[in-house]
């Protein structure tokens, strides 16, 4: 059931290389600002950053379709970036501003926007996987070929929930990808003295599902991987599953001392940059000039410098309408709800 | 028609149903079973079991799922077997269900409805006795439903269903088998109102559920011996129907809330808290609850007994309250 | 890690045949009686019986000492029975008296009793299982060598609590004994209609527990499986897991009306009735005379005649002793509990 | 000696195991990570990582396995890392901790203690600021406590690991830094009673946890205007001291509740109803009460804050409990 590391097949095009290493970047940039804004106080509560991990977004993201959806954890700025949440919104909701994708109620934990399915966002660990369950169960029902694609860590295999997710999915053969982001630690908490069984993907396969391991710091080979999953979800073959073995270059979250894991170790990650690892083989194949390279640099950056502008010059919502948003508001007919949009 | 509480149910299942097809039921047991209380007997056989979902043990899991589903465009019935078991699955109700509409800044609503059976009198021991509905009405984000009346039971689902956000349904365990004339037309009715069940003048006894049958013997007894008591249905727990019981209240100068929950902290306290609030002038008397012991409920019947609210605790509270004070 | 459908290695001894053939009669009786006398209204509230898995209980609660700990279900008369439960108190906790082993506060669902180390009769479906664990945990912590058995429903392998519960005790290595009766219903729902896996030994392997699958209908079958199990899980070798396959003859509980499985089944599965397989194997092979058959059925008989009269002469709680048994009474020092007895 | 609120927890925590070799912390991250709010920091090098356990994340199965733990001889420590994790393991705890001795019918005690971190008022949005301290207090059963000082927090454990039942302690996120005198042979407490922290005539201020703060300061303003508030703070809130609430009120006659629950069925209202039932002719005004908006708790600061009990809405109800009425 779970195949090897799979190098991807086909030759790289370099104009895709060159848009997953952008992709990848954008990511990137985006969270070193937030740290830095962080710092600056602008950003407040926890914030957790996907440094080090960005293939596994970029390389699941690129191959879905609009009308898939998509949930992640509270680690989710670059999964709600690469589904095309704006840059400015998703700053904006951290500031705690209107403009933000949540209007500042949710912040970095909770980011959400309907328009792109991007369904959260969610601080409870393993709190998605249920509801992707779901709604692949109403994609099934109405008879839609679609893919729920569900990102978690490996921290949350070990909950209940994971476990009654998995095997609803299987066996309801619903259309949802479980997709692992297996960084090795759950805060302080290394894999082997979380789980008793460490390899993800034969976890997964014994549900039944299908089940794949993927060198998640090879953005080639986590997008390969993914589009045949994808294809096989969305064409009735049922839930599959993905551990993407990756590795968080940073703390925790901002109140993290890191005590549990040393400096070695983190170095040797190091080396394997998704980023660089892409970059430099593009660069050897001849596919990547300096030029090109520092174009994506420039475009990566000036994303972000607008979104901070944008943030920057956000609002608030008015204390007044602390409530609104607890039930839906309902239209003058007094009928259906003129806020939620939840629907196909 | 002659309906039973339980007929009254599968008959808004039922046409909940065939009105629109994005409803379905899932839970435990509620299809080949037969559903563990024979509420939902006969619909596998009519809508097949993709409409009729029997789910495995696993709470957390399948309310989640429902809670997906209704992200997705569905508009599930989630019958969870009963309250003991929702327990299970309060991280999806509170942290999911209640607080997506919200976290979302108003993006994504919740339009599901989950049902389950509440409240103990059967002997089914501590952690079969739960009456936690009240509990649940601490919650904001959700709604809270307790119907106690065939009309209720055969209409609020409907309501329910077309509420964009997710609703609680409590089914309490000992109406299932009362039976009685419904009315051949009975369809929807609205869910935001209590309900004046019986008027009167000297003492508001305010209940829902479980407790209005022996609420409304209790008024009975007390008319035989010359007390008017005013038994107020709040069908409703979440949001409350604040104006109904004030001007109850301030009708009567009296009132005695009965609720099967534990006294602390039941939903009895916040009722009492707020009648305090806002009509405390016109109270003749302090408030009285009239709630469970604080206790496990106990297997043996006696015990059970005299754990549980009953007609005779709710006629002395009401003769309390009115011969107290002013 | 699954093995064979194991028959027993040793020949059998006719006296440990005759005793095994009374355990399960003495059981068989007993819920026999329980039916009875719940349609005669002494027993209220749910009632579920074990009648045609009594080779599980039996079997495993043979090979167990009297410091070990075991934990069931709501389905557990038999269990207390086999552990040392006197059936008196038994019947007596069902007539709601305060000679029941649980002063008549537990009722059929909620047996307990300190005396033999039975920690119930436990309601919510797997919700013993994270107990079993806590108390094995105790038992290594505190270097005691004795074994946690826990006795669940395969219906219970679908909750997140199975699921947490089996990675802790193979993460941390205790001596716990899970026993997964299974009777492939779940109230009305087939195993296959639960588990995406219907293989419950496979699916403990999964947690690197040692597993095997046993003919449950077979109680020599049951015992030397249960025998190595609790001696491995004993000496350190962590836990182990038995899936028992056996049948429950009777409906679910006393509201059962049994829509979802037909006669022709259950007729089938009468054919391997656990105490008929045994008692003509015995026959056949001369080590059972009818005389001998008969003096068993009269012991049996006859401690469930005694038990009743015991339950009949039962006598009430006093009401005013409601609220006892919430909090702990204290001694009049203010100390140390006067009603619990945890402790090791 | 000099103490944060933080360290006086873990001197409690070092001290008790250093007095019962049965004691011992379970949760996630308490080892390696030095615990997710620095309580637990330095005890894995002192007493190994049997003893400060850290666990997977399983909320359901390592409450469970510490209920386990206590039935058989050991007085564990769980630390759920925040409230807002327990309702993966509220039926563990309800259905399980609660229950064992009523059902066992007195044969099973479970002497475990929980602790966990509550409260919002640091922008962590809805999924992580609930305060559902109160709503535990409604289950028979359990023991709830809420350390507001430094001497609580630093002796209230060794007392709830001497009761022989379950016993949650609740930690208040904003006290963790909290730094002040602590007396050096600072131990044990009494977990029953109640704490007048400040006496005063006029009003009684009654709360508890991460609210005594803005109530002290509270008083503290209303004294500047001749408005003399007796702040009380509970403690324990189940069982609740009622006979000091009570007494406070018949001083002051007046009384306000603060707590950082949500209004609608908070422990507020129980207090609230209490005071009614037991002390209705003693009150010269409605009982009031400062609670949380019934909303989850949004993430930007303006709107966490407009949704929490502030300084000005504590002093605004106790102005006009005082200049209510008689
Ligand atoms: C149910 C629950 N328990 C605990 C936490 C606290 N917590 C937040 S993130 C985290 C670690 C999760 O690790 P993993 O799933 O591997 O994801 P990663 O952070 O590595 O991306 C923990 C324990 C939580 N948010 N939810
Ligand atoms: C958590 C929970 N959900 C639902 C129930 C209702 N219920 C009681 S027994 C049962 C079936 C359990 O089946 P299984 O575990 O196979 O045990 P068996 O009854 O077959 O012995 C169900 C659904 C319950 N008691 N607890
Ligand atoms: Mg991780
Ligand atoms: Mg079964």
């Amino acid at each position: 059931m779970t195949g090897p590391l799979d190098p991807p097949a086909r030759a790289l095009d370099p104009a895709h290389g060159r848009h997953l290493l952008l992709q990848m970047l954008r990511v990137r940039r985006l969270e070193e600002k937030c740290v830095e804004l962080y710092s600056a106080a602008k950003i407040r509560g926890f914030l957790h950053v996907y440094i080090g991990e960005e293939a596994v977004a970029a390389g699941v993201l690129e191959t879905l379709a609009p009308d898939d959806a998509v949930l992640a954890t509270y680690r989710e700025h670059g999964h709600a970036l690469l589904r095309g949440v704006p840059a400015g919104a998703i700053l904006a909701e951290m500031y705690g501003y209107v403009e933000g994708c949540c209007r500042g109620r949710g912040g970095s934990m909770h980011l959400f926007d309907a328009a792109t399915r991007f369904y959260g966002g969610n601080a409870i660990v393993a709190g998605g996987l249920p509801l992707a369950v779901g709604m692949a169960l109403a994609d099934k029902m109405s008879g839609r070929s679609r893919a729920t694609v569900c990102f978690f860590g490996e921290g949350a295999v070990a909950e209940g929930e994971f476990h009654e997710s998995l095997n609803l999915a299987a066996l309801w053969q619903l259309p949802v990808l479980f997709c692992c982001e297996n960084n090795l630690y759950a805060m302080g908490t290394a894999l082997g003295r979380s789980e008793s069984q460490t390899d993800m993907a034969l976890k997964a396969a014994g549900y039944e599902v299908a089940a794949w391991a993927v060198d998640g710091m090879d953005v080639l080979a986590v997008e390969d991987a993914a589009r045949r999953a994808v294809e096989a979800v969305r064409s009735g073959g049922g839930p599959h599953f993905l551990e993407l073995r990756t590795y968080r270059f940073r703390a925790h979250s901002m109140f993290d001392p890191e005590r549990y894991r040393d400096k070695a170790e983190v170095a040797r990650w190091l080396e394997r940059d998704p980023i660089t690892l892409l970059r430099t083989s593009m660069e050897a194949a001849g596919q990547l000039s300096a030029q090109e390279w520092d174009q994506l640099e420039a475009e990566a950056d000036a994303e972000v410098a607008a979104a901070v502008e944008f943030a920057e010059a956000g609002t608030l919502e008015r204390v007044e309408d602390l409530t609104r948003f607890v039930y839906s508001e309902r239209g003058a007919d007094g009928g259906a709800a003129a806020t939620g949009r939840s629907g196909p | 028609m002659k309906s039973s509480y339980r007929e009254a149910l599968r008959a808004g299942i039922r046409d909940a149903m065939l009105r629109d097809e994005r409803v379905f039921l899932m839970g435990e047991d509620v299809g080949s079973y037969g559903g563990s209380f024979a509420v939902s007997l006969g619909l596998l056989e009519e809508f097949g079991p993709q409409r009729i979902r029997d789910t495995p043990l696993s709470e957390s899991g399948f309310v989640g799922a429902g809670i997906g589903a209704a992200l997705a465009g569905m508009r599930p019935i989630v019958e969870i077997m009963t309250v003991n078991f929702s327990l299970l699955a309060l991280d999806q109700i509170v942290n999911n269900a209640a607080s997506l509409l919200h976290m979302s800044g108003g993006q994504f609503n919740v339009p599901l409805v989950i049902r389950m059976t509440t409240g103990a009198g059967r002997q089914l021991g501590a952690q079969h006795s739960h009456s936690l509905e009240g509990w649940f009405a601490h919650i904001p984000g959700l709604r809270i439903l307790a119907p106690a009346t065939l009309a209720d039971a055969r209409g609020m689902l409907w309501t329910a269903l077309q509420d964009p956000d997710p609703v609680l349904i409590f089914e309490h365990g000992s109406l299932y088998n009362v039976a009685g004339e419904l009315d051949d037309d009975a369809g929807a009715v609205d869910i935001d109102t209590a309900a004046v069940r019986r008027p009167g003048a000297d003492v508001s006894l305010i209940t829902y559920g479980g407790t209005l049958p022996p609420v409304l013997d209790a008024a009975g007894q007390l008319a035989a011996d010359g007390i008017d008591a005013e038994v107020l249905d709040l069908r409703t727990l979440r949001p409350l129907d604040e104006a109904a019981i004030l001007a109850s209240v301030r009708r009567t100068h009296r009132a005695v809330v009965v609720d099967e929950g534990w006294r602390s902290g039941s939903i009895s306290a916040e009722i009492s808290a707020r009648i305090t609030e806002n009509a405390f002038y016109d109270l003749d008397a302090p408030v009285g609850r009239v709630c469970s012991a604080e206790v496990p409920i106990p297997y043996s019947k006696h015990l059970e007994l005299a754990a549980l609210p009953s007609v005779d605790r709710i006629t002395a509270a009401a003769r309390q309250a009115v011969s107290a004070g002013g």
